[in-house]
């Protein structure tokens, strides 16, 4: 047997979680280091895996299968398709960013501060959540998935209550109590998700008699498991619900902006690029070859809820007065293009939409570490507290402004290839609905752009002139997320490469292909 | 009583028995529940079990029906006296309700659960009786015996291992571990003199000439009771007999009449309203 | 020869790369690095010029794959280059203005502690510019386009520090993606109706796609073109876009981005040919924006607004030829051309008079300028004489040209635009020699700032003055080399095709319309602004004029109602998301919540309240084992 | 006359002495009733022995016997030691289970 690649990138994490947290309190920067060094050597396991699968090979690769809990049927199965690997390495990629970024983030308080903060525990915490995503998209046994998915709430909660971000407009008290309202809303919106999606598990095992995603999928493909069309409509609801919370998809959004702006700028990046990240991806990979018929009998209402997700959440965002909350609602309007690009039922749009979850983890870890750099410089949140800001950091604002250029969809930087295929995707079986995605490109100029232009430019406030410039830290991890987003918008096929196939399996599971052009139609 | 006859049916003794005695023994539980005092509650109990040992005897269980008697009516009911009289013989149990809806609930519960039971006794098919004569064929006692130490001698040794630890337990629980020595008598008294409070000893209880019970506080001067002369366990008991107010009476009837005897007009009253406030 | 092209992109990309990366050590060599690069696209230029004039006219296109971009399915992006006739073209006017432009800023620029960062701006542009002329499809096209449209809005907002500058390259940002809007939805109709976006596929099986489908993606593209190009209804950036430094102006808001509209629809030409309905659209757009701009120029006082109102106005013309179909297509690249040369120089000459005069940019307080600075005087005379077409310099060929073909239209249509087109022509006199008069000629007006700084008018440094003087030998020159012996229309007719219409009016007749207009337009200017001395403080005007100052309030309309508009959308929206979608969330929550307080009171802490409770299940139980064994 | 009506009985007392558990505050009074609960089992595991005729229900009740008397000595040793610190013997004083 070979060496279990799988299993070791997530086994790797979780160890080095486990021994971060055991590091004495008064050597916490070794418990830095230590996590760092995990980080990387997870980001190193990660790149094996990517230059091991073979895009052309089976579907599922690196396979790992073990018995577990044998009454149940239920297996420790792992592999990874295309898109299972290319958010594998995403996961592994943005971590060591986000470790170096929450650098001093759990730091000890001030001397007279009551309150205790295990600096050690931080980056422990990271690491288990690492742990847990990297076992979610490799996972094809849907039980062991449901655990994951669901355990990873637990470090998620104490990331946001405990370690959240101190600067609030009315003072520290109101920030305490801002983010455990914030970290319970979380916990409970993600909870009921999962809990609906736990019946649906069983309800699923009921119907099927085990677990496993890949015998499901070839006995339903081959018809020896019937499943009745109202059941399949349930078992796909209870599913989608919990990956709609967790993506999310609009009215199940509000959780996001609370918790992306309570917690501090890092964790806000493992939420929106990392965590929410497993919601877009079991919607393609459970929901879809699952339930292939609920999918495409929900296919109308899911793709006008992301359209209003999209438009919604780029208007809101013009409204915000506060950069983290901004940058949320941004996410949830990039969700919305995310599970648009899924639910379209094309290659295109399924390919576009892959691409877009790696691609958005990258762009927005650059504008949120960014602007949390930004925020801890001035202990302020509040877009209102900055001007001129560009005068006195121009190093800052231009790593900001290539983010918030990212996050717009600029041609030339990686999120574009996404979003055009992904409106391209939509188009070319929903035309309307592909006219009225692309009012969000409009709309993500808008919020972009105010936001730079009101915390970069113009007149130099009083309280900004010492702001120190990035530091060589900061730089090194903006620097590389800004090469990746330039290399992969001028580049994107080593991506596309390791996506396609998988893609078109999918579409194949959910029988569907893509729509023929009007001229070759004619012909 | 003879194997055949517990068998089906019983005898026509043992139906009157059971019914004199049941009545006897529900009466006894009723007791126990309902008497005020824990002491009658107590009593009440040991009736009802003698009542059940006797029951154990007509069902065939000897051995059973001479311990219940031995063990529960002799010893462990004894033990609960002992307890009562400790705590207080005389100390009322108020039986009006705190906790509101509680007894209601109580009532409605023991109704609800006992109809059930009955009925569910009721609806059981019992028409098999084996009676115990065969088991009892080698005497009772042999027969629980063999048993005792064959079959179940496991839950036997154990049960001896909890009654051991319930014995320490209790030891530990009751007992007061002393840490530090005990005062001698001179140093109580020096402690006494170097606080300046009571340095005489304590005044004795009891009204002298009238009653001279432990639980009676003596009076003082203005016929208020010092509840100083009291014992204090006596005293947390809330057992302390207040007699100021007969004792008041009595003096001022006897007054009254010496007056009526010398023919004086009434002293200023002045005395007896303070006393009779105290009293109250 | 083909891997030159790929080369043509590079050198100002790695210039932009150098300057924007390369920190304060390049500070005091970044300008001439930009230029140099600069310059060096501008000789690969030249030297595929060369080659491409070497081949016969058929063989004239080279095209060069560098690698696959976006594969999947049956969406397949290359980045594929392609030199024809058309792209050759706009690279020697997009490297050669661009190269004078990046010599004249050197001067320009050279007091701002940001110049390395201003170079590699322009050196972005250069390259966005040039990958949008050479893309052989449209999503390349499509990065090229936004490619501009971000150096665009990084220059225009160049002095962030002034609030201004910040918001109007925002709002040139905004303007033109929702053009941009129209070019990806182009894009998307495109690989719908043909499975591909690539040129040569997309223009060589339009026949096979139904009119419809080819009206939609032509109306897009115009969309596209609007926002680009300044024209109605998207051309409300343009004014504000001025704020930028004044280079910018003269070569993105004047010379080649702003024409990028013109590039697209001429490029576009087949899908066009066979939709008269899109065409006849694009010739309204055309004709409506000439007009627009035209009065905008007229009444604007600020110079280099009155400069980017003519700017809108020619850009007209072009849209209107290019609309006009083959018989349009080469006089709109033309006319595009010489625009180039004549617009970049009066921007270089307006950008020469601040310079000497403290950054004034009222002409109110210009005033005989000519013996303070002749040789801006001169230049920027030719390129005046240049736009008003006077004859045998630049504009008279490309706009008579122009003027005839809107006339060759033929019906009404034709006598409309042609119409339209001859009345420009004459508005167009009457601003600009307004322009000339209010600067050069008259008293000096100009006052102490109020720093008091009393302003020094000078020449500008040769640095400056040398592209002015190449820019206006271009002016006079272009058009009559480019008429001698129909050369331009010949290079070009293999890709846009050409047709010669049949004008209704003749040829002479035309120009001498043109010429009377001419006239009358600059002798009105002439009375109104040379023979009465010119106040200091505008006076309140006609209705008309005081909207075209306002741009003709379409400034104002968007204000009220999209922006107005939006602000309380997105105001109600971040309400309703608070108070009602979370409400209901919070709502449920709070029903639990008291729900549980209720529960709570029956935790009273009595052992007994407890007992009874466990009693009563235990009489559940029984109950719930008694009904199973009754049933 | 049948012996199931010493089922009866034992049901009876049963339902009385958890009845007395819930209504009475006195401790002791409640150990007591506990004790009737016991006993009202014991007599029920008597009685079945002698239906089946066999001596395990005996058995059965002799251990609740012994489990009984342990638990009644460390049920009052509590009670003593409550009584010595709290001079109350009220369940009720004791409510402890509240925050």
């Amino acid at each position: 047997m070979s060496f279990p690649l799988l299993t070791a990138t997530a086994v790797l994490p979780a160890v080095g979680a486990i021994a971060t947290a055991a590091v004495p309190a008064a050597r916490r920067t070794a418990a830095k280091w230590l996590a760092l060094l995990v980080s990387l050597a997870t980001l190193a396991l990660a790149i094996v895996i990517l230059v091991r699968f073979d895009p052309g090979g089976a579907r599922y690769q690196l396979t790992e299968s073990h018995a577990w809990i044998s009454a149940f049927g239920v297996r420790y199965e792992l592999g990874v398709d295309g898109i299972g690997v290319a958010l594998v390495a995403l996961t592994a990629l943005l971590i060591p960013f986000i470790v170096l970024a929450g650098w001093h983030d759990a730091d000890p308080l001030e001397t007279g501060s009551k309150r205790w903060r295990p600096t050690q525990g931080f980056f422990a915490l990271i690491l288990a959540v690492e742990a847990m995503v990297i076992i979610s998209f490799e996972a094809t046994d849907v039980f062991l998935f449901y655990i994951f998915f669901e355990a990873m709430l637990i470090p998620m909660y104490f990331l946001i209550g405990g370690f959240g971000d101190r600067a609030h407009e009315h003072g520290e008290e109101a920030a305490s109590t801002q983010r455990s309202y914030a970290a319970v809303k979380f916990l409970l919106y993600n909870l009921v998700g999962g809990l609906i999606m736990l019946a649906a598990v069983i309800g699923l095992y009921v119907v099927a008699g085990n677990f496993s995603l890949q015998e499901i999928v070839q006995a339903r493909a081959n018809g020896s498991l019937h499943m009745a069309t109202s059941t399949e409509r349930w078992l796909f609801l209870g599913f989608f619900f919990a990956f709609a919370v967790k993506a999310p998809l609009w009215p199940l959004h509000t959780w996001l902006p609370n918790a992306m702006g309570e917690a501090t700028a890092p964790v806000a990046v493992l939420i929106t690029a990392v965590v929410d990240k497993v919601g877009t991806f079991a919607m393609l990979r459970f929901c879809l070859q699952l339930f292939p018929e609920a999918s495409k009998w929900a296919t109308p209402v899911i793709l006008v809820l992301a359209l209003i997700s999209i438009v919604y959440g780029a208007l809101l965002a013009v409204g915000q007065r506060d950069i983290k909350r901004l940058v949320a609602y941004a996410s949830i309007s990039h969700f919305g293009f995310i599970i648009l690009g899924i639910f379209a039922m094309t290659s295109q749009g399924q390919s576009g939409a892959t691409l877009y979850m790696v691609n958005h983890g990258i762009s927005t870890a650059a504008l949120m570490l960014v602007a949390g750099f930004l925020i801890s410089r001035r202990g302020s949140r509040l877009i209102a507290d900055y001007g001129g800001v560009q005068k006195v950091a121009p190093v800052l604002a231009g790593t900001f402004l290539i983010g918030g250029l990212a996050t717009l969809s600029l041609p030339g930087l990686a999120p574009f290839v996404s979003e055009f295929l992904v409106l391209v995707g939509t188009f070319t079986r929903y035309p309307a609905i592909g006219i009225i995605a692309t009012f969000g490109i409009v709309l993500a100029a808008l919020y972009t752009l105010v936001l730079y232009q009101r915390t970069m430019t113009g007149p130099v406030k009083p309280e900004v002139t010492a702001m120190p410039d990035l530091r060589a830290r900061e730089l090194v991890v903006v620097a590389p997320l800004i090469v990746l987003l330039i290399f992969l918008g001028v580049y994107p096929k080593p991506v596309t490469d390791i996506v396609n196939p998988a893609v078109k399996q999918t579409m194949s599971d959910v029988h569907q292909t893509d729509p023929k052009p009007e001229v070759e139609a004619a012909k | 009583m003879s194997a055949q006859l517990a068998a089906y049916t019983t005898s026509t003794g043992e139906a009157f028995q059971f019914w004199v005695l049941g009545t006897v023994a529900v009466i006894g539980a009723l007791g126990t529940v309902f008497m005020k005092k824990a002491v009658h509650s107590a009593l009440s109990l040991a009736g009802t079990m003698i009542v059940l040992a006797v029951f154990y005897l007509a069902n065939g269980a000897y051995f059973l029906g001479i311990v219940q008697i031995v063990v529960y009516t002799g010893a462990i009911m004894m033990l609960f006296l002992f307890v009562v009289m400790l705590v207080g013989v005389t100390a009322a149990d108020s039986l009006k309700e705190t906790i509101q809806g509680q007894r209601w609930l109580a009532l409605l519960c023991g109704v609800g659960f006992g109809v059930l039971l009955l009925g569910g006794i009721g609806n059981a098919t019992l028409t098999e009786f084996n009676g115990t004569g065969r088991a009892n064929a080698n005497g009772n006692v042999e027969g629980l015996a063999a048993l005792i130490f064959t079959k179940y001698v496991f839950a036997f040794e154990i049960t001896g291992a909890l009654l051991i630890t319930a014995a320490v337990g209790a030891m530990v629980l009751t007992h007061r571990e002393r840490t530090e020595r005990a005062k001698t008598q001179r140093e109580l008294a020096e402690q006494r003199v170097r606080e300046g409070k009571h340095v005489p000893p304590l005044p004795a209880p009891g009204v002298y000439a009238r009653h001279n019970a432990v639980d009676i506080a003596g009076l003082l001067p203005d016929g208020t009771p010092s509840e100083l002369t009291v014992n204090k366990t006596l005293r947390e008991r809330g057992q302390i007999r207040d007699v100021s107010a007969e004792a008041l009476n009595d003096l001022k009837a006897l007054e009254q009449r010496a007056e009526e005897r010398l023919e004086r007009t009434a002293i200023e009253p002045a005395n007896l309203k303070r006393a009779e406030e105290a009293s109250k | 020869m083909e891997n030159l092209i790929a080369l043509l992109i590079a050198a100002p990309l790695l210039g932009a790369a150098l300057l924007l990366t390369g920190g304060r050590r390049l500070d005091s060599v970044g300008h001439w690095i930009g230029t140099l690069l600069s310059a060096t696209s501008f000789v690969f230029g030249v030297i595929l010029f060369a080659d491409l004039l070497g081949k016969d006219a058929e063989h004239r296109t080279l095209t060069q794959h560098l690698y696959t971009w976006v594969p999947v399915e049956s969406f397949q992006a290359d980045v594929t280059f392609r030199l024809d006739q058309l792209s050759m073209t706009f690279v020697l006017l997009i490297t050669g203005v661009g190269s004078l432009i990046h010599l004249y800023s050197v001067g320009y620029m050279e007091h701002d502690e940001r110049r390395r960062r201003f170079f590699g701006y322009l050196n972005l542009f250069l390259a966005a510019m040039l990958l949008l002329v050479l893309a052989d499809n449209y999503l390349l096209l499509y990065v090229g386009w936004e490619g501009v449209g971000l150096a665009s809005y990084l220059l225009i907002g160049f002095w962030q520090h002034k609030p201004s500058a910040a918001t109007a390259a925002k709002k040139a940002f905004l303007v033109n993606r929702v053009g941009d809007m129209g070019l990806s939805i182009a894009i998307m109709l495109m690989f719908t109706t043909f499975g591909t976006f690539a040129f040569g596929p997309v223009l060589g099986s339009v026949g096979d796609a139904s009119e419809g489908k080819l009206t939609a993606i032509g109306l897009m593209l115009l969309l596209a073109a609007c926002g680009k190009s300044a024209q109605v209804p998207l051309q409300s950036w343009l004014g504000d876009a001025m704020e930028g430094p004044t280079p910018v102006s003269a070569l993105i808001h004047a010379a080649t981005m702003v024409t990028a509209g013109v590039y697209l629809i001429v490029r576009s030409g087949a899908i066009f040919n066979a939709a008269p309905d899109a065409q006849l659209v694009v010739t309204v757009v055309g004709a409506v924006t000439l007009l627009f701009g035209a009065i905008v120029g007229c009444a604007k006082d600020d110079i280099k607004k009155a400069l980017a109102g003519s700017t809108m106005s020619q850009i007209g013309y072009m849209i209107l030829a290019a609309g006009l179909g083959p018989i349009g297509y080469v006089f709109a690249i033309m006319h595009l051309v010489t625009h180039g040369f004549f617009k970049a120089g009066l921007f270089l000459g307006a950008g020469s008079v601040m310079h000497g005069m403290n950054d004034e940019v009222d002409m109110r307080k210009y005033g005989g300028l000519r013996t303070y600075m002749p040789i801006t005087f001169v230049t920027f005379g030719l390129g005046y004489l240049a736009i008003i077409g006077f004859p045998f310099l630049s504009g008279f060929y490309s706009k008579d040209a122009i003027i005839e073909a809107a006339f060759a239209k033929g019906g009404t249509q034709g006598w409309i635009l042609g119409g339209v087109a001859l009345l420009g022509a004459a508005i167009t006199a009457f601003y600009m020699t307004r322009v000339m008069l209010m600067t050069f000629f008259g008293e000096k007006r100009w006052q102490p700032d109020e720093n008091g700084n009393e302003p020094h008018p000078h020449e500008s440094p040769s640095v400056m003055t040398i592209p002015m003087i190449v820019l206006a030998v271009g002016s006079v020159g272009a058009g009559f080399f480019f008429h001698l012996g129909d050369r331009f229309l010949n290079w070009l007719e293999p890709v846009t095709g050409h047709e010669e219409g049949n004008s209704p009016v003749g040829a002479g007749a035309i120009t001498a319309a043109t010429l009377v207009l001419l006239v009358v337009g600059a002798g009105i200017a002439y009375l109104q602004y040379g023979r009465k001395p010119v106040p200091v403080t505008a006076p309140r005007g006609s209705l008309l004029a005081r909207a075209a100052r306002r741009d003709l309030l379409q400034d104002d309309f968007n204000h009220v109602v999209l922006v107005r508009g939006g602000e309380h959308l997105t105001r109600s929206l971040v309400y309703v998301d608070h108070t009602l979608v979370d409400g209901v969330v919070n709502g449920t929550a709070a029903s639990f919540g008291g729900l549980s307080g209720r529960l709570r009171r029956l935790q009273n802490g009595f052992a007994r309240s407890y007992a009874v409770s466990m009693f009563g299940g235990a009489a559940l139980l029984v109950a719930a084992t008694l009904l199973m064994r009754a049933v | 006359m049948n012996p199931v009506n010493y089922l009866y009985l034992a049901a009876l007392l049963f339902t009385i002495g958890a009845t007395g558990v819930l209504i009475r505050r006195n401790a002791i009074v409640v150990f007591m009733c506990i004790e009737l609960m016991l006993n009202a089992c014991n007599l029920a595991f008597v009685v079945f022995s002698r239906m089946h005729g066999n001596l395990d229900g005996q058995i059965i009740a002799f251990f609740t016997m012994v489990v009984a008397a342990a638990e009644v000595v460390v049920g009052l040793a509590i009670i003593v030691s409550l009584f010595r610190t709290r001079h109350s013997a009220s369940v009720d004083d004791a409510s402890l289970m509240k925050l």
